[in-house]
């Protein structure tokens, strides 16, 4: 790749992150090299624990104080990286902004938005309402016209507010190069679109280099000029958007596409990455991906291939790419393929049975309306998606199914018993309850119980179903192999676990019970892609094996297309749309449906507007 | 919150604090009353006593009365603001409290001040310095801080910077002004040492806390000035747990000031809990207790108001 | 919502926790301390209430090592011996207060509803009211006595355990392993003991050997005011206090129960911050 | 820190000195004749109202008394410049003429009789001293007191010399009732200094009487520093701002202090051990008398810390020096029988007893000797007694001895105070039936017809020889029935800072009374 043109802003060279602890070091990033140009968008993609985070905290000098970075970062003819704590203030929000992921965390809660804002500006005296106005308008500027903004605290604003705040915030000092951490993660998908959109616009106005870090592919081919792939600490793949999407030159890149299941369509069965992301110092040297590389050889783990550009642009650290090409370029096309429709109808017996239920939340005082007459039926072997927003009553209605909450209006059958009141349920109702619905929760980090071994955990679920189950100990290996684990993962706890793992665990929780519906509840939203498609296709393999039915409740339009045959979508406490699941996805109805349709991320420029 | 919710939320708390006067006065009412020896056992100590003298005693202090007789007749003269004299010294109690409460007070303050400056100044220094030499060496202090008697500590001083190097007075509270606060100075530093260690360790967490926090990388970033950054966002977010315990603290400094005001013959409130509640002085210890008591009530809910103001989240909450 | 974490953004805020030798340190003086409080009348080597009337405030010398108190009993045995007290007492009220604590935290954290309100309101009402307040006026009432003033610091150090505990239990409660456990049918005794209670553990358990120091420097406080253990008892407080004249006369015998108390407390603080450390990464960050 | 009154009476002006301290305020250093004195907290200066505080020591330099003691025994004029007796059950005292109080007015007869009545007053915590035999009191004269009884009262004039009845202005009384003595009023009297300020919280500043009838005052300025705390004090005295205390505890302050103290020879607080003879094991005098000979008067002394003379009377024998030489006093106790220190005899006795292989006992104790009360349950231990000491505080304590139910009062060692310096008053309330009873502080219960008998004729009769006889029999009798074993008096002492000395202090007379900084010597 030409070493920055004329025109570069922000050269990076050979960038090293490592954690010092006393007198051990640890890698956490390896020889990144990147280069950003004036007006360019530079995406960088990777799933957790691939260091682009640590790579935009050493752009700006913002490492915590046992990491250390090494290497070259020339910016404005300076080495950002020998810069001294003083010496980098003069470039932080001047030379360089950062957009951090989440706009709950980012902004102080005890400062109001436009204190935050003027405070932001470029130093040099101002009036009150020279100063009050200059907030205004970059306020505008990020799509803010409600002047009372400005006296707001952050906690008052919605998530979609305080990123055009944290953005506005950002850009105050007008830097000339923007990192933009996950910028739009933490949102609703709708609201993720409106703040790319936002982001790209800026970034046009103002002619700034920007710097999108993000996990989701899609988002990257949709915004950025050039995409730079990390994985495990080091960069595996670079190149221009277009020919990435198209043609993949490292096979984790294409595993991350094959992994990402597309909106338009449904394909027969996602492809998966087997195994999860190394840490970046124990593949130092080797290829990083070597482990979960089908096409791995020794070259691979003989020594860390460095990145070389095979085209103009283009970049791949892959040994073996001459080999692999075709290879790649087939497995590619693959994954475009549309799987046949598959044929069904809604004839089962009816387990869940929602009618004009009601969830209102809160006593005398302030009520709020989580779930408004809302109909909902699942059935024996069906698959059906819950699909909204947050704040849609998606998950309200799920815990409703499982007792985490009872309605307060209409009526809500499970396998023909009434469950009106949660607490006022016999005992053989609720153990036939138990035994019919089950669930699986977002975050597989927190629904394990940190105190207990994995085999504990489900020693007990076992138990608690069926108390007089002879070897305890069999049982859960059964569990733990239905769901691809091994029998001695029981030893563990789910700390040392990775998520993917984890998640398992509290899938085959659930299936202790040998329930008849599983409610996955955003069950794979908090895993990385990779990791998601694993999960995704154990779920549709249970489904095949075992019969079992599933309600899931996501906000993920492209993960419903994959496993549902029905779906609802659901808006503030309302059922707006339902049908057959390609019937709505293909032709949405609601007005509400078809934004969100258009809201789900497209990994093509068009999408924003671009 | 307007001003309707700040009303009921003093009031609120104000009502608990006559329900508290209310239940810690008959407790300590009752509790001098069973327990061995009366007002004329204090009174007449080792003389001997004719049945006359021990008579009039007995009428004077109403012990010829029933019980509850004589907590009525408590209780209309304290809602008199009139609680009796003092049964050791005869003086009117609320003379005797008056008399000493500033110094008590100043105690608590000055100890109050030393915990705060200290306590906060080097939890953020050892914070900021985190895992380095001088966060050790605070952190390892710390411990031993806490660990250390207000007692113990008051004793090492008296005998190391008023003896073996005679830099401060030995007792007392001084004649007022500079000269109380010289005097009040190894006191008050006995008596902030257990507070200090417990404000350093809270703000060293709190502060460690907050500088992970993404609000502060996000305020580095936009290239905020250092002291700015320390200021507005380390500061303001770390010290509102602290404000929680402040007002815990400074209760603890005002009675806890008993164990430095024998070391250091200091007459504080203390000392007069003390001596009211080992000599019997009912009247006394009555007026004390109640006094104690409003003072925390009264300082936890300037706390609780602060932290309200501090905390927008807390305040918004409900509007 | 998507919600990605990184290396940096999931680091919690950590306490100090003294790692390797110091804490090793710690465990073999805590050992030490509690061995003297076991076998302390065994091993001293005096008795630690003989009285030699005839050698009074000797300073230190090979027969009595830290020299003898007013009665020309032996100090070294009588800080040995005091050991007893000064553990003991603590030890109780730790031990009751973790015992209250708990059952309270977790009842009034789990159930919630008229129960948290009124163990809330207990706590509350023990909270405005000084513990020193309280022990000097009972102190006053019955008389000094150590076990009195053990009672009373249960009752009334176990508030500061529940509010901590019922804390860190509504924290846990909402999280879904609690809620998995619900839905999995683990009854509510269960969820609260076997679930609930071991996250919780970590800090209730720190928390108690705070409480253990923080009641030994009141006791000891108590007995220098001479409202806690009675005259002749061999403990640090008193010790303290009846030989806090006899500085320049023996100042061993002055430092010497001033430095167990010290000590003493110093190690259990050190291990409660040590045990809650260790205990929370065992399982993980949560 | 205080300590309990029992032994501290108000009556006596020496049991005040024991206890106060005082010194100067801190901050002002001492110029030439400024004195600093450290002290216990004085509250008031009105002495029928508190016994808190000892504010006979700082009262002391402002009231002054009738008549004193003299050094060489016997009592000498004070306020009053003769006194007579024109028949046994009157005395008449004829005042000085020139004596002023502080603010110029003369003492006149009728500020004697304003401040004997205020003091005699039923709820007075000083009308223990008026015994009821006392009829009036009446001014004759404007210098002329006279005094009538109902039968004859030979203790009269040492009641008299206590420093707690010392003499105020009735017109200022009068015109300060309701705050008589506190601070911010204060009281006038003929002292040699008089209260400029008083500060029950930090101290009190006096400065000389320009009147005063004694000629020049030796200190212009008298500055009380109050403490609560006697190592405080001490280290108040070593570090130079105090000049004088009256240490408590006098072995701790010598040390702390570093200084050395100038000691009584003798004084009228006893401790004693009291054994309850109503109730086992104590009614079988041969335990009493175990106890009595396992007891070591020497190393109790040593123990407890204070300066003090070991006793083998129930009356301390220096008292009665007032009623005739060493040589009499001895010759009249030839005979009494004597518990010197053996266990032998002890054992013997123990053996002799109903429990001759020892029994186990509960001991009641006060703070202020409790060191003595674990060194006497050392040596009952070596006779097999073992005992078992409970605290009480100093009101359960006092209610304890004067309750009615008699059985439930504890052996114990106790502090016991003079009330008088005659031989026959200063320990009469605690002998005799009548006061075995409620209200009564014989917490032995011992008392025999031949006691009472005693009791009478030795406060009505008042012929020396004759009374020396009677207490001398009262002695034996309790010797022999050895109800209580004495042990010793706490002995007066006095911490001086270099450059002060006290040359007269405890010299050879019993007590200091009076204005005592008259006597404190600067220089060598």
């Amino acid at each position: 790749m030409a070493a920055g043109g004329l025109d570069a802003v922000l050269t990076v060279r050979d960038l090293r992150v490592a954690h010092i602890d006393g007198p051990s070091s640890r890698t956490l990033v390896a020889g990144i090299d990147l280069t950003v140009r004036a007006g360019e968008t530079v995406g960088i993609v990777g799933e957790s624990g691939s260091g682009k985070s640590l790579t935009a905290r050493a752009l700006t000098g913002l490492l915590a104080s046992n990491l250390s970075a090494t290497g070259q970062a020339v910016f404005e003819g300076r080495d950002l990286l020998s810069l001294s704590e003083r010496e980098w203030r003069t470039v932080r929000g001047r030379g360089i902004g950062l957009v951090l992921q989440d706009p709950f965390t980012m902004l102080s809660p005890t400062m109001r938005c436009g204190d935050i804002i003027a405070e932001s500006l470029p130093p040099g005296r101002r009036s009150t309402r020279t100063r009050r106005a200059e907030v205004l308008r970059r306020l505008v500027e990020v799509g803010i016209e409600d002047e009372s903004v400005m006296d707001r605290y952050t906690f008052q604003l919605s998530g979609g507010m305080r990123q055009r705040v944290g953005i506005a915030a950002a850009l105050a000092r007008n830097p000339s190069v923007l990192i933009a951490d996950e910028p739009s993660t933490a949102l609703d998908v709708t609201t993720q679109k409106e703040i790319l959109e936002l982001m790209t616009r800026i970034q046009a106005d103002r002619g700034m280099a920007l710097i999108l870090i993000t996990h989701d592919l899609r988002v990257a081919f949709a915004m950025c000029d050039r995409v730079h792939v990390f994985y495990a600490g080091s960069v595996v793949e670079v190149g221009e958007s277009k020919e990435l999407d198209a043609l993949p030159l490292h096979p984790y890149t294409l595993g991350l596409l094959q992994s990402e299941p597309p909106v338009d369509h449904r394909v027969a069965k996602l492809v998966t990455i087997p195994g999860a992301v190394p840490r970046p110092d124990d593949v130092v040297d080797r290829c990083s991906f070597a482990a979960r590389c089908q096409w791995s050889s020794e070259v691979c783990t003989s020594a860390a291939p460095p990145i070389r550009e095979i085209s103009a642009g283009r970049l791949t650290a892959c040994a073996r790419i001459d080999e692999i090409e075709d290879e790649l370029r087939e497995a590619r096309q693959l994954v475009s393929v549309p799987a046949s429709k598959r044929g069904f109808e809604r004839a089962g017996t009816t387990i869940i049975s929602a009618q004009a239920v009601s969830k209102v939340f809160g006593g005398s005082g302030q009520k709020v309306v989580a779930l408004d007459s809302v109909s909902i039926d699942v059935g024996e072997g069906e698959s059906v998606g819950l699909v909204g927003e947050s704040g849609s009553g998606k998950t309200t209605f799920a815990r409703l199914t499982v007792g985490l909450e009872s309605i307060t209006g209409g009526h809500l059958l499970i396998d023909g018993i009434d469950v009106r009141d949660w607490r006022a349920l016999k005992r053989a109702d609720l153990r036939r309850l138990r035994q019919t619905v089950q669930m699986v929760f977002q975050d597989p980090y927190s629904s394990l119980n940190p105190a207990r071994s994995v085999g504990w955990t489900l020693a007990e679920a076992v138990t608690t179903h069926a108390p007089d189950t002879r070897s305890v100990e069999r049982r859960v290996g059964e569990l733990l192999a239905s769901v691809g684990l091994s029998p001695d993962d029981a030893q563990r706890r789910p700390a040392v676990l990775s998520g993917g793992m984890r998640q398992r665990v509290a899938i085959a929780r659930a299936l202790a019970a040998k329930p008849r519906i599983l409610v996955c509840d955003e069950a794979v939203s908090a895993l990385d892609v990779s990791v998601q498609a694993q999960i995704l296709n154990l779920l549709t393999s249970l489904r095949d094996d075992q019969g079992i039915g599933y309600l899931f409740v996501t906000h993920d339009l492209s993960i419903v297309r994959q496993v549902t045959d029905f779906i609802y979508v659901m808006s503030r406490g309302r059922v707006v749309e339902s049908g057959m699941t390609d019937d709505v996805l293909n032709a949405p109805q609601d007005p509400y449906t078809i934004k969100l349709m258009e809201s789900m991320p497209r990994p093509d420029g068009a999408w924003l507007g671009r | 919150m307007d001003w309707k919710d700040w009303a009921t939320f003093v009031s609120k708390r104000l009502a608990a604090l006559v329900v508290l006067f209310v239940v810690l006065s008959f407790v300590t009412f009752a509790l001098m009353y069973v327990s061995p020896g009366t007002v004329v056992d204090v009174l007449l100590a080792g003389r001997p006593r004719s049945a006359a003298t021990v008579h009039a005693l007995n009428v004077e202090y109403h012990l010829d009365k029933p019980f509850m007789v004589q907590y009525w007749m408590w209780v209309r003269d304290a809602l008199r603001f009139n609680f009796g004299s003092s049964i050791q010294t005869t003086l009117p109690v609320t003379d005797e409290i008056k008399a000493r409460l500033p110094t008590s007070l100043l105690l608590g303050v000055y100890a109050y001040v030393l915990t705060m400056v200290s306590g906060i100044g080097l939890g953020v220094l050892a914070a900021f310095r985190n895992k380095r030499a001088v966060d050790r060496v605070v952190v390892a202090g710390t411990v031993v801080g806490l660990s250390m008697p207000s007692f113990v500590a008051g004793v090492f001083l008296l005998f190391v910077f008023a003896v073996q190097l005679p830099w401060f007075p030995a007792f007392g509270k001084g004649d007022g002004g500079l000269d109380t606060l010289w005097h009040l100075t190894l006191p008050a530093v006995a008596l902030a040492m257990t507070s200090a260690a417990y404000v350093l360790k809270h703000t060293r967490a709190a502060v460690l806390g907050v500088l992970q926090q993404d609000y502060v990388v996000f305020a580095r970033a936009r290239g905020l000035s250092n002291g700015r950054v320390i200021r507005v966002y380390v500061l303001r977010n770390a010290l509102i747990p602290i404000l929680t315990i402040s007002g815990v603290l400074f209760s603890y400094l005002i009675v806890g000031g008993v164990l430095v005001e024998m070391t250091f013959s200091i007459q504080g409130i203390g000392q007069l809990l003390v001596q009211s509640a080992t000599a019997k002085d009912l009247p006394m210890l009555q007026g004390v207790v109640l006094l104690v008591s409003a003072v925390i009530i009264l300082v936890n809910l300037l706390t609780d108001v602060v932290y309200l103001i501090a905390d927008p989240r807390l305040r918004l909450k409900h509007g | 919502m998507a919600r990605q974490t990184e290396i940096v953004s999931t680091r919690k805020p950590r306490r100090y926790a003294p790692r390797g030798l110091a804490i090793g340190f710690c465990f073999v003086v805590a050992g030490g301390i509690l061995f003297l409080a076991i076998f302390g009348p065994l091993l001293a080597p005096q008795d630690p209430n003989a009285q030699h009337l005839q050698d009074v405030l000797a300073g230190p010398s090979s027969q009595h090592w830290l020299g003898t108190d007013s009665l020309g009993r032996d100090v070294f045995s009588r800080t040995i011996v005091g050991a007893q007290l000064g553990v003991l007492g603590p030890l109780v009220i730790a031990v009751g207060s973790f015992a209250i604590g708990n059952l309270l935290g977790l009842w009034a954290g789990y159930r919630r509803g008229w129960v948290d309100s009124l163990v809330m309101r207990w706590v509350d009402l023990m909270w405005s009211v000084p513990t020193l307040l309280v022990l000097v006026v009972a102190a006053g009432a019955v008389g000094a006595s150590y076990w009195l003033a053990v009672g009373l610091l249960v009752i009334l150090s176990a508030p500061f355990d529940t509010r901590i505990i019922r804390g860190v239990v509504m924290e846990q409660v909402p999280r879904p392993y609690v809620e998995a456990a619900r839905t999995v049918g683990v009854s509510g005794r269960r969820i609260v003991f076997l679930h609930i209670w071991p996250n919780v553990a970590p800090v209730a358990i720190a928390n108690s050997f705070l409480v253990f120091a923080s009641s030994l420097v009141a006791l000891a406080g108590l007995s220098f005011l001479g409202l806690g253990a009675p005259p002749g008892t061999p403990d640090w407080g008193l010790m303290l206090s009846e030989s806090q004249a006899m500085l320049f006369v023996n100042p061993v015998a002055t430092l010497a129960p001033a430095l167990m108390i010290v000590v003493t407390a110093t190690v259990a603080n050190l291990i409660g911050d040590w045990f809650d450390e260790y205990l929370t990464s065992r399982m993980g960050a949560t | 820190m205080s300590t309990r009154g029992k032994y501290r009476l108000a009556s006596l002006a020496a049991a005040a000195l024991v206890l106060s301290a005082c010194s100067s305020g801190g901050g002002t250093k001492a110029s030439s004749d400024v004195l600093q004195v450290g002290s216990s907290a004085v509250a008031t200066l009105d002495y029928s109202k508190s016994n808190y505080g000892y504010a006979n020591s700082l009262g002391n330099l402002v009231l002054e008394p009738l008549v004193v003691t003299k050094q060489a025994g016997g009592f000498g004029p004070w306020l009053a410049k003769s006194w007579t007796q024109p028949n046994p059950t009157t005395y008449v005292y004829k005042l000085r003429t020139d004596v002023k109080f502080s603010d110029g007015q003369p003492l006149t007869a009728a500020d004697v009789v304003q401040s004997l009545d205020y003091y005699k007053a039923d709820g007075s915590l000083v009308a223990f001293n008026f015994p009821s035999t006392l009829k009036s009191i009446q001014a004759l004269d404007s210098s002329t007191v006279e005094f009538k009884f109902s039968e004859p009262y030979p203790a009269w004039n040492s009641t008299l010399s206590g420093a707690a009845l010392g003499i105020f202005e009735k017109k200022f009384f009068e015109a300060h009732k309701s705050t008589f003595g506190q601070p911010g009023t204060g009281v006038i009297g003929t002292g040699p200094w008089q209260v400029d300020s008083l500060d029950a919280t930090t101290g009190a500043a006096l400065s000389a009487n320009k009147y005063y009838w004694g000629g020049k005052v030796p200190y212009s300025k008298i500055n009380f520093s109050f403490f609560s705390n006697e190592t405080n004090e001490a280290v108040a005295l070593r570090t130079g701002e105090i000049d004088v205390a009256f240490p408590q505890d006098p072995r701790a302050f010598a040390s702390t202090a570093k200084t050395k103290l100038t000691t009584a020879k003798t004084g009228i607080d006893k401790v004693e051990f009291w054994m309850n003879t109503l109730v086992a094991p104590w009614n079988d005098i041969h335990v009493r008398r175990a106890v009595a000979y396992a007891l070591d008067r020497n190393a109790l002394v040593n123990a407890s810390g204070v300066v003090g003379s070991p006793l083998d009377t129930v009356i301390p024998r220096p008292l009665l020096l007032q009623l005739g030489t060493t040589e009499q006093v001895n010759t009249a106790l030839d005979g009494l029988r004597e518990y010197p220190p053996d266990l032998t005899k002890a054992k013997a006795e123990m053996a002799q007893s109903a429990y001759p292989h020892g029994t186990t006992v509960t001991l009641a104790t006060v703070k202020a000797v409790s060191t003595t009360s674990q060194a006497v349950v050392a040596e009952l231990s070596a006779i097999g007694i073992t005992a078992k000491l409970e605290t009480q505080t100093d009101e359960a304590n006092n209610a304890e001895l004067t309750s009615g139910n008699r059985e439930a009062i504890h052996s114990q060692v106790v502090p016991v105070g003079g009330s008088g310096i005659d031989p026959g008053l200063a320990y009469d309330y605690m002998f005799g039936s009548a006061n075995a009873k409620a209200g009564g502080w014989n917490g032995t219960n011992w008392s025999t017809p031949e006691v009472d008998k005693l009791r009478a004729e030795g406060l009505r009769e008042s012929d020396p020889a004759k009374r020396l006889a009677i207490y001398a029999q009262l002695i034996k009798q309790y010797a022999d029935a050895e109800p209580l074993v004495p042990l010793y008096t706490k002995n007066q002492t006095v911490a001086l800072r270099p450059g002060y000395t006290w040359p007269d202090f405890g010299a050879d007379s019993l007590f200091n009374e009076g204005p005592w900084p008259l006597w404190l010597k600067r220089g060598q």
